[in-house]
């Protein structure tokens, strides 16, 4: 930038005309760094990193089952029992600057993650990292089996230039080199440009632009994508038929299906009376989560429909059979039975536990995160109908987070994560190994201090099996558990989703051709991208 | 009339001296100097039961410092002050009250003094508790009696804006009189006030001096009112007392050139004729308190200056009648002769 | 020269404590960065990066209260101010750096037009009291009053989304490059033009009341009776002697005005996308990002102190008064 | 001394208007003639102030001028009603024929500009045709006049002691020499040395110029010594105008005389005083009939009711005086008991 | 900025009287009235507004996003809850911070203006330094990152936040009042007469400021309620205690305007622009009455035009003579 004639040429809008397409975040002012290792950085931000960083494979997050397609590696295998893989890497793929991509280039890759574990945002626990001539091989101690996809879409940075940076944890990389379609053509806190390397090893590329703009919050992104200043985004908005849809019917897309990851209620099942896995599961029985979809949703989170909270259909594959056609209807004499059954008793609309203390409790969440409040309004008018007595109190982040992984909490609404497989899901709500007591932070999973030695068993059994079998077999344990103790109510899936415009691109995924999730800041969007093709006019 | 015997001097200031620190600048700092301002120096007077002493002088000329300083409201920085022959160096709390229950100050402005959000009951009450009084109906409307605001009843619920500035006057001196003093420092107690009002509060402190022998020292600007009102006078020049006397001689025979001059510069319907003679008498501004002449202050505006006024400050200097003058033209002769129309010659040297 | 010094001095003292204290305030929030990191990304990033970011941002050392104050102060004294949490690793200096000449641009731009606008409608205002414009009062009180955000979001959706006559965010078109060219210089001014126009319209009524009042106290000061009686033209009369000594408090509040530019723009930066320093600050503060916060209050305070300091400058230049010889 | 150069006649000036507006002013009828010093004299809120700001149109909201006439007479002997001119008009005529010297000259000086560009300002915009040199020599010049050196024409007026400043005043009063100059208690801040001193100055300054001079103040020693004409004013009105000796010998108002005896003298015999009992009106509650009815010792049937008008008294030309002590009373004259 | 103004103005009041039954005539006056007016018709909604509100304002329906009708005076939520019932609810947590905030920090800014103007020296070179850093410290940010670090945003918590950031300008104000009326005689009179410095600082002092105080306090409230607003809307306070600040929040969250949902973001709006032009008429009320000069109701009837330095020839009959420039 500086030089004066910097914008005498250039055309103001998007459009396929000009070759550029437009996408936008809420996000703010972003700050020139395009460190891929860093999720602080404007290329994760703004999610261009995986435009000029390529991944050895290409996952599908929300067909997770399905395997990955080739990317820089042509072939990868997995051996003994998930604790060895080589790549092969595919003889054509080579940097922007020419020079070619070579298994030293991702074998220092791998080495940089190991060396620096600050980098290592996945925690993998890498051990042996070789070079057998074209191919790379890896080693672990133990079986990565739930880490596969994590550890096969590792993006690979340049060894010739990144062997010279001296501190990699706070280099800012401002001038990019990859081996991907596009180069950074500028950069400026609100705007951040790509352009197309013709030299490309997979071919040119339709697209010859990429702008990245960085709004400030939700409305002013919502705005624009309803004015179709944006084409590709995904904001959270509230009425999106209304809100962007309905300003141009035919070409205002959106699309949100979910990966592996779901939010729900957590209860603190170390405080009475939640520690009753009785009352827990009348609770799930009647919460309304058509209702959560259509009103804290906003129908964008997609509805989960199966008791076990697997997402359909990304999960489709993981149903225990007693499951595979459950669903969740709100059922309050079902659940008046179990809470009858378990000793609870009804008396003028107030429930009492066992011991004759009524049941109440505090649902709480940060103040302003809106899907979540309305949520919990909903699930307090459900459970009324079994004579609880709920209160919603909202919090600051700060306290709210700090409470939730202190433990002191009665039950709130939160997010697990998400994976290849559900293990990532109910290993972060029910693992055993990861409990603390009340009052010692738990940042890392179980906040709800669940203490199951058959859970935390068939985590470890489905995580280290050597064979498909004693998987299933853990993976069903997991989801009778989680359907009959109910340690959190989930209440929807975690969607991967965008919105998008078809009017001057077209070969966006969708329902029918669910070939990526649509967001623009997963590794995906590189095959997205690569997939467009200029709308007819 | 002049020299009463020394019992009757209820109060003294001895070589009383105030110096006010000016706020240093940057260069004093550096150069290390600290200036203060001369409000007052080495002043003298006593004030005797049933008597008025009036003391005058130009603005700025330290009258009203002298007069705080007489009250205690600022600590003295030399001298001392006796009360009823006994020095008493009052600081806070209960020896400041004990002091100030003999010892009373009464503003220049009515208007000012008096809290405009408080009734005259308030102000009046206060005094009287203050000094350990009860403070019944009886005793406020006896205190509004002595100082003829009549019937008090009226007066007491009446916040100050509702009083004329003679009766504010007249609530002030009353409240002073609440703690029932000594002594009543009256700090120009009538500059502040219409012409055809002046008079009553003038006449009323007279009474009260009268009625129960109260000491008052008058201070004014207006020499006339003085010579009027007052038993004795004293001339204030730049923070000296430079004449002193009964006030008829006083005003009739000024010694002191500065009394010349004050009294030449006073407006009197009378004058007319004599407009030529005084034609020459002395003009200029008076001088910087924080650095102050040499000698006689008066020096630099004196028409009769000699060499020795520049250097040597002048001592008093008795003259007939009680009068006094500190001023180098009586040096010789002031005690051997007893005349008093010889002093008026050697001014017209 | 005097009273400089001695206003310099005392600058130095508050400077001291209110950096003490913008030190003080970010390390006794509870929660961590990381964790607010965690809450922003709501799962899609793993709690297994805890770790690594925590060791990314070197929260994993554990130092005295006191040992971080003191290295707070010898960076600060480098003129380094860390690197942003949000941003990591771009230092702090940089965020500021390219967002605080927007919020300069924009806000300094307009305080000036609604001071200048205000103080002049003031002055007439003022000076025909009793006119017509007495009725304007009440009026410019209610726009007064009017909480800023509220203006700003009714202007967008009437005049970027119903009427497009403006851009409804942000600071230049995103198909340009910040350069010193027209096509940039024009579109960042069109871009300025809403934000700066509800501005002006908020602020410009407190400017009118303030100098309104000054105008009429001072209209009735026996000099500008005595320039009455002089037969003086009126703009003598009203520009020399009214408004001369009217605006001297005026000019003040306009220096301490230009302090609170840095600090006081937070909204007007969220409801407009503006890539300015106040949502920088916002967003440092919901990411718990210390160093940032840290700097941009360093900012605030010293700007402020800075307009202080010229308040008394142009105060001792306007003010014959305060201008004592030593 | 024969010739008026200021006729004022039944003034009426109001502060605020409507129902709650105060009479500042009631039928006011004076006359100055050229060369001559008019004392105004009479306690504090009497409405000298007033008079003279009203004269010249000068007072500020919510003074509101409602009744009357005030002429002024050219030397060619035309009249100029000053009461109908329009602003530029009206702004020619100030300070050209009119001057003022306010009251309290701490405040009059704007404290912004220096001494020079206040001095020339008012010649820049009278005398346009004036260079800047000479500008600058004639502030000069008026400075020395007042004896002021010319080294103090750039200071700024808080450099300047209150005696100096009060004289910056009379200076710029005498810039373009006009016709009359009207002050308002120009020395009441300072102390009699220098209130002399500026006197002496003023009356030396008249018989050079000869300007006729408006001088007011409560100090009715002051103006026996200084002027040659004396009108007293009570609640409003003007309640006897006389020559200075006049006065001060003989006075016929009630209130007259008791102002002449309030204040004490300093040479001769003391004199007997006896003060004006009660304490002066206010002029939202004046009493009916003559102001002064309440505090005078001499007070008749009609002065309750009926406002007496200035008139002459038996067998003297020269003076007025607004009393029914001194006129044909329109009921039964009977002292009160 | 009307503080300058005031600040300016009240020093030169030494004329005006402010005697203790005429202590409160600054609430006397058209303006005043129509700004004591409204609020008083605020305080009335805030005490009541629970129990006139037609619906549970959390209550959700089903008439989702209605414009204004009959059933819903000022329309319906996107969840269906009942606009004019959140904002008659709200007022009350409005006025509550507002005065509770107003009275804490009046309170900080007596305290603080008076003492460090009263005992000069030292004390007041501390107190002075003390409240300039607090000027210096930007109050907006400063507010937020104090609520987000304590855990319950309640509305007490929210107005002691603000009254500790907005003391200050005050206690500024008051201390050169309180200098000024540290050297008036009737505080000279009133040490002279014996009375302790507390008595003097209580009964002497403080009465005198009570303008000052009032205004300050007045100001105070304008600002606590603009933060508080203004807090809520960006979800620093408790969003779940409804306020007007709070109704703006969801319908921003919820982009009511760009849904054409105006009538969920409009009244809130106008209720804040109102009460906070009803507060600032009554401070001018009261810098009316510490500066007369003031006054525009000064008795000037549409006929006579006062104009400074021309005054207006109203002769009864004769119709007035315009005197333009
Ligand atoms: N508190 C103070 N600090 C500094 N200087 C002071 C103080 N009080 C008085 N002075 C100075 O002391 C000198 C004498 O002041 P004082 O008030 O005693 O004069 P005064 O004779 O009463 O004058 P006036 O007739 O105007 O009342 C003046 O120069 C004044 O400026
Ligand atoms: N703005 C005003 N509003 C109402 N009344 C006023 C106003 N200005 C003056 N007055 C009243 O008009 C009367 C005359 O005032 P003026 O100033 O003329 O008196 P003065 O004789 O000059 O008194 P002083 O000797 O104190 O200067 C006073 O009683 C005063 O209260
Ligand atoms: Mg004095
Ligand atoms: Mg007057």
């Amino acid at each position: 930038t500086g030089c004066s004639s910097a914008n005498s040429g250039a055309n103001k809008g998007g459009g396929a005309a000009s070759g550029v397409l437009t996408l936008g975040k809420p996000d703010g002012p972003q700050t020139n760094n395009s460190n891929p290792f860093l999720s602080t950085s404007a290329g994760a931000t703004l999610g261009y990193r995986f435009m000029i960083y390529e991944p050895l494979a290409m996952t599908n997050q929300i067909r997770p089952a399905d395997k990955a397609d080739p990317w820089l590696a042509s072939d990868w295998k997995w051996d003994l029992n998930f604790t060895k893989v080589t790549f092969t890497l595919d003889d054509k793929a080579k940097w922007a600057d020419g020079k070619p991509l070579t298994a030293e280039d991702v074998a220092y890759t791998f080495e940089l993650l190991k060396k620096h574990p600050a980098l290592n945002g996945n925690g993998i626990p890498f051990d042996g990292i070789s070079v057998q001539g074209k191919k790379v091989v890896l080693t672990f101690q133990d079986s990565q089996y739930v880490n596969q996809n994590k550890i096969i879409q590792q993006f690979i940075v340049p060894k010739h230039i990144w062997k010279d940076v001296k501190d990699p944890e706070t280099w800012p990389n401002r001038t990019p080199v990859g081996s991907g379609p596009y180069k950074l053509k500028t950069f400026t806190p609100q705007t951040t440009t790509l352009t197309a390397t013709p030299t490309y090893w997979k071919g040119a590329t339709k697209v010859k632009e990429l702008r990245y703009t960085a709004y400030n919050d939700n409305s002013a992104a919502t705005t624009a994508l309803a004015g179709g200043k944006v084409e590709w985004s995904f904001v959270f908005m509230p009425n999106y038929k209304q809100l962007f849809i309905s300003k141009d019917p035919k070409n205002h897309k959106l699309w949100f299906p979910s990966g592996l990851g779901i939010h729900g209620l957590w209860f603190n099942t170390a405080r009475k009376p939640f520690d009753n896995p009785a009352l827990r599961k009348a609770m799930a029985m009647v919460v309304d989560r058509n209702a959560i979809y259509t009103q804290a949703e906003a129908t964008l989170y997609p509805e989960i429909t199966n008791p076990t909270g697997i997402p359909l259909p990304a999960g489709e594959s993981f149903l225990a059979p007693e499951y595979k056609s459950a669903t969740t209807k709100p059922d309050v004499e079902g659940a008046k039975k179990v809470l009858a059954d378990a000793g609870f008793k009804l008396a003028g609309g107030v429930l009492k536990d066992p011991s004759g203390k009524p049941v109440k409790l505090t649902f709480t969440d940060p103040a302003g995160w809106n899907d979540y409040i309305t949520g919990l309004s909903i699930i307090k008018d459900n459970i009324k109908q079994l004579g609880i007595e709920a209160k919603v109190k909202t919090q600051t982040a700060e306290a709210w987070g700090a409470d939730v992984a202190n433990g002191n909490f009665d039950a709130t609404l939160h997010w697990t994560n998400s994976g290849a497989t559900p293990y990532d899901m109910y290993q972060n709500i029910m693992d055993g190994a990861l409990l603390q007591p009340i009052g010692k932070a738990s940042q890392i999973g179980n906040f709800g201090r669940f203490k199951n030695t058959e859970a935390t068993e068939a985590l470890k059994d489905f995580a280290s099996a050597t064979d498909d079998t004693a998987r299933i077999n853990a993976m069903n344990t997991l989801q009778k558990i989680m359907v009959e103790q109910a340690p959190m109510i989930p209440t929807a899936a975690a969607p991967i989703g965008a919105e998008y415009s078809t009017k001057n691109w077209v070969g966006w995924p969708t329902e029918a051709d669910p070939y990526a999730p649509p967001q623009h800041t997963q590794p995906s969007a590189l095959e997205i991208v690569l997939k467009l093709k200029p709308a007819k006019k | 009339m002049t020299t009463t015997d020394q019992t009757d001097v209820v109060l003294e200031a001895r070589g009383v001296t105030k110096h006010f620190p000016v706020r240093r600048t940057g260069r004093d700092l550096v150069v290390g100097r600290r200036r203060t301002v001369h409000a007052v120096d080495d002043v003298s007077l006593h004030l005797r039961r049933s008597t008025v002493t009036a003391l005058v002088g130009e603005s700025g000329s330290g009258k009203s410092t002298v007069a705080r300083l007489l009250a205690q409201l600022y600590p003295l920085t030399g001298g001392e002050i006796r009360l009823g022959g006994q020095a008493v160096k009052a600081g806070r709390g209960r020896s400041f009250r004990s002091y100030v229950r003999q010892v009373q100050l009464i503003f220049q402005d009515p208007f000012a003094s008096l809290n405009p959000v408080h009734t005259v009951r308030y102000h009046l009450t206060r005094a009287l508790r203050i000094h350990g009084r009860e403070a019944t109906g009886t005793e406020l409307t006896e205190l509004l009696e002595r100082v003829q605001l009549t019937p008090a009843a009226q007066y007491l619920d009446k916040f100050p804006h509702e009083l004329s500035g003679g009766q504010r006057q007249r609530v002030a001196i009353a409240r002073a009189l609440g703690a029932d003093p000594k002594v009543l420092l009256a700090d120009e107690p009538v500059s502040m006030l219409d012409v055809s009002i002046r008079l009553g509060v003038l006449n009323l402190l007279r009474d009260l001096k009268e009625r129960l022998h109260l000491a008052i020292l008058y201070i004014t600007h207006d020499i006339a009112s003085a010579r009027y009102f007052a038993d004795t006078t004293l001339v204030m020049y730049a923070g000296r007392i430079v004449e002193g006397g009964d006030s008829e001689t006083v005003t009739q025979r000024p010694a002191h050139p500065y009394t010349q001059l004050l009294i030449a510069s006073a407006p009197d319907p009378d004058r007319v004729v004599a407009e030529a003679e005084q034609e020459e008498a002395g003009s200029g501004e008076p001088p910087s308190l924080i650095a102050p002449p040499a000698g006689c202050r008066f020096h630099p505006r004196c028409p009769k200056a000699m060499e020795r006024c520049r250097t040597e400050l002048p001592p008093r200097f008795e003259l007939a009648d009680g009068q006094w003058a500190a001023c180098w033209l009586y040096a010789d002769g002031a005690e051997t002769t007893d005349n008093a129309g010889d002093h008026e010659k050697a001014a017209a040297k | 020269m005097k009273y400089l010094l001695q206003r310099l001095a005392f600058y130095l003292v508050t400077a001291w404590a209110a950096i003490t204290i913008n030190f003080l305030i970010p390390r006794m929030m509870p929660g961590d960065p990381v964790q607010a990191l965690m809450a922003r990304f709501q799962g899609q990033l793993d709690t297994s990066a805890i770790a690594s970011l925590k060791a990314l941002f070197g929260l994993d050392k554990q130092q005295s209260l006191w040992q971080q104050y003191t290295d707070y102060w010898s960076h600060l004294l480098d003129g380094d101010l860390g690197l942003s949490f949000t941003f990591f690793p771009t230092p702090v200096s940089e965020v500021i750096a390219q967002s605080l000449p927007w919020t300069l641009a924009l806000v300094g731009v307009t305080t000036l037009i609604s001071f200048v606008l205000g103080t002049g409608i003031g002055v007439f205002t003022g000076w025909r009291r009793g006119s017509w414009m007495d009725s304007l009062l009440p009026v410019t009180t209610f726009i007064s009053a009017i909480p800023y955000f509220w203006l700003g979001l009714i202007a967008i959706a009437l005049f970027a989304v119903k009427w497009p006559l403006f851009p409804a965010a942000g600071g230049y078109d995103s198909a340009l490059v910040p350069a010193f060219d027209w096509p940039f210089i024009s579109s960042a001014l069109y871009h300025a033009a809403l934000p700066g126009l509800t501005i002006v319209l908020s602020a410009v009524a407190g400017w009118i009341l303030g100098m309104r009042n000054m105008m009429v106290t001072v209209s009735s000061e026996d000099y500008v009776m005595v320039a009455q009686a002089k037969g003086l033209s009126e703009r003598r009369v009203m520009f020399g002697y009214a408004a001369r000594n009217a605006i001297l408090p005026n000019i003040s509040g306009f220096a301490l005005s230009l302090g609170f530019i840095v600090g006081g723009t937070l909204l007007v930066e969220m409801v407009f996308s503006y890539p300015g320093i106040g949502y920088q600050l916002f967003q440092g503060v919901g990411a718990k990002d210390y160093p940032l916060m840290q700097g941009v209050f360093l900012i605030i305070t010293l700007s402020v102190l800075a307009a202080n300091l010229l308040a008394d400058v142009i105060y001792m230049v306007l003010d014959p008064r305060t201008r004592r010889e030593a | 001394m024969s010739e008026p150069v200021l006729t004022i006649s039944g003034l009426h000036v109001d502060y605020g208007t409507g129902d709650d507006a105060v009479h500042a002013l009631r039928d006011i009828g004076l006359t100055l003639h050229r060369g001559e010093v008019l004392g105004l004299a009479g306690e504090s809120g009497s409405g000298k102030s007033t008079l003279a700001y009203a004269v010249t149109r000068l007072l500020s909201p919510p003074g509101v001028i409602t009744g009357g006439e005030v002429h002024y007479h050219q030397r060619d002997g035309e009249a100029l009603d000053l009461l109908t001119l329009t602003a530029p008009e009206l702004r020619a005529f100030r300070w050209q024929e009119l001057s003022i010297v306010f009251q309290g000259a701490m405040n009059s000086l704007n404290p912004v500009h220096t001494v020079h560009s206040q001095l020339t300002d008012v010649l820049k915009a009278h005398r346009p045709e004036m260079k800047r040199a000479e500008r600058t020599a004639r502030a000069v010049e008026l400075l020395s006049l007042v004896g002021i050196s010319e080294d103090r024409l750039s200071a700024y007026p808080h450099q300047l002691s209150g005696g100096m400043r009060q004289r910056v005043m009379i200076a710029m009063a005498l810039a373009l020499e006009p016709e009359i100059v009207i002050m308002d208690e120009p020395t009441t801040a300072l102390d009699v040395v220098m209130q002399r001193q500026i006197l002496r100055q003023l009356v030396k300054l008249r018989e050079e110029l000869g300007f006729s001079v408006v001088f007011i103040t409560h100090d009715i020693s002051l103006l026996i010594e200084f002027s040659d004409r004396i009108a007293i004013m009570y609640g409003g009105r003007i309640v006897e105008e006389a020559g200075a000796s006049d006065i001060y010998r003989d006075p016929r108002h009630p209130y007259s005389d008791g102002l002449l005896h309030s204040f004490p003298a300093l040479h001769g015999p003391r004199r007997e005083l006896t003060g004006i009992p009660g304490s002066p009106p206010h002029l939202s509650a004046m009493p009916d009939g003559c102001a002064f009815h309440p505090r005078c010792g001499k007070a008749l049937d009609p002065c309750a009711t009926q406002v007496p008008v200035l008139a002459r008294p038996d067998g003297d030309g020269s003076r007025t005086v607004a009393c029914w002590l001194h006129q044909p009373t329109p009921a039964t004259v009977a002292p009160r008991s | 900025m009307a503080v300058t103004a005031a600040e300016v103005a009240v020093l030169d009041t030494t004329e005006t009287p402010a005697p203790s039954k005429r202590r409160f005539r600054f609430l006397r006056g058209r303006k005043t009235a129509v700004g004591l007016g409204i609020l008083l018709f605020f305080v009335l909604i805030a005490v009541i507004g629970p129990w006139i509100a037609p619906y549970d304002p959390d209550a959700m329906s089903n008439e989702l996003l209605q414009p204004p009708s009959g059933a819903h005076w000022f329309g319906t939520t996107q969840t269906g809850q009942d606009v004019l019932s959140q904002i008659l609810v709200g007022t009350r947590g409005v006025l509550v911070v507002g005065f509770v905030a107003g009275i804490f920090a009046t309170i900080l800014s007596v305290l603080i203006g008076v003492s460090a103007g009263f005992l000069g020296g030292m004390a007041d070179e501390l107190l002075s330094v003390l409240s300039n850093v607090f000027l210096v410290i930007p109050g907006l940010p400063l507010i937020i990152i104090i609520a987000s670090f304590v855990s319950d945003t309640g509305d007490l918590l929210i107005a002691t936040v603000i009254a500790f950031t907005s003391w200050a300008w005050g206690a500024r104000v008051l201390r050169a009042q309180t200098l000024s009326l540290r050297r008036r005689d009737y505080v000279e009179a009133a040490r002279a007469t014996g009375e302790s410095t507390w008595r003097i600082i209580l009964f002497e002092v403080l009465p005198n400021l009570t303008a000052v105080i009032a205004s300050g306090f007045v100001g105070t409230v304008i600002f606590a309620i603009l933060s508080e607003i203004t807090l809520a809307f960006i979800g620093v306070a408790d969003i779940s205690n409804w306020n007007w600040g709070t109704v703006l929040f969801w319908a921003q969250s919820n982009q009511a305007l760009a849904q054409g949902a105006w009538w969920w973001f409009v009244p809130a709006g106008l209720c804040i622009a109102l009460l906070g032009m009803s507060l600032a008429l009554i401070n001018f009320g009261i810098d009316e009455f510490v500066n007369p000069r003031l006054r525009t109701e000064t008795g000037a009837s549409r006929k006579v035009r006062m104009r400074v330095g021309f005054t207006p020839v109203a002769r009864p009959g004769t119709p007035e003579k315009e005197t333009r420039p």
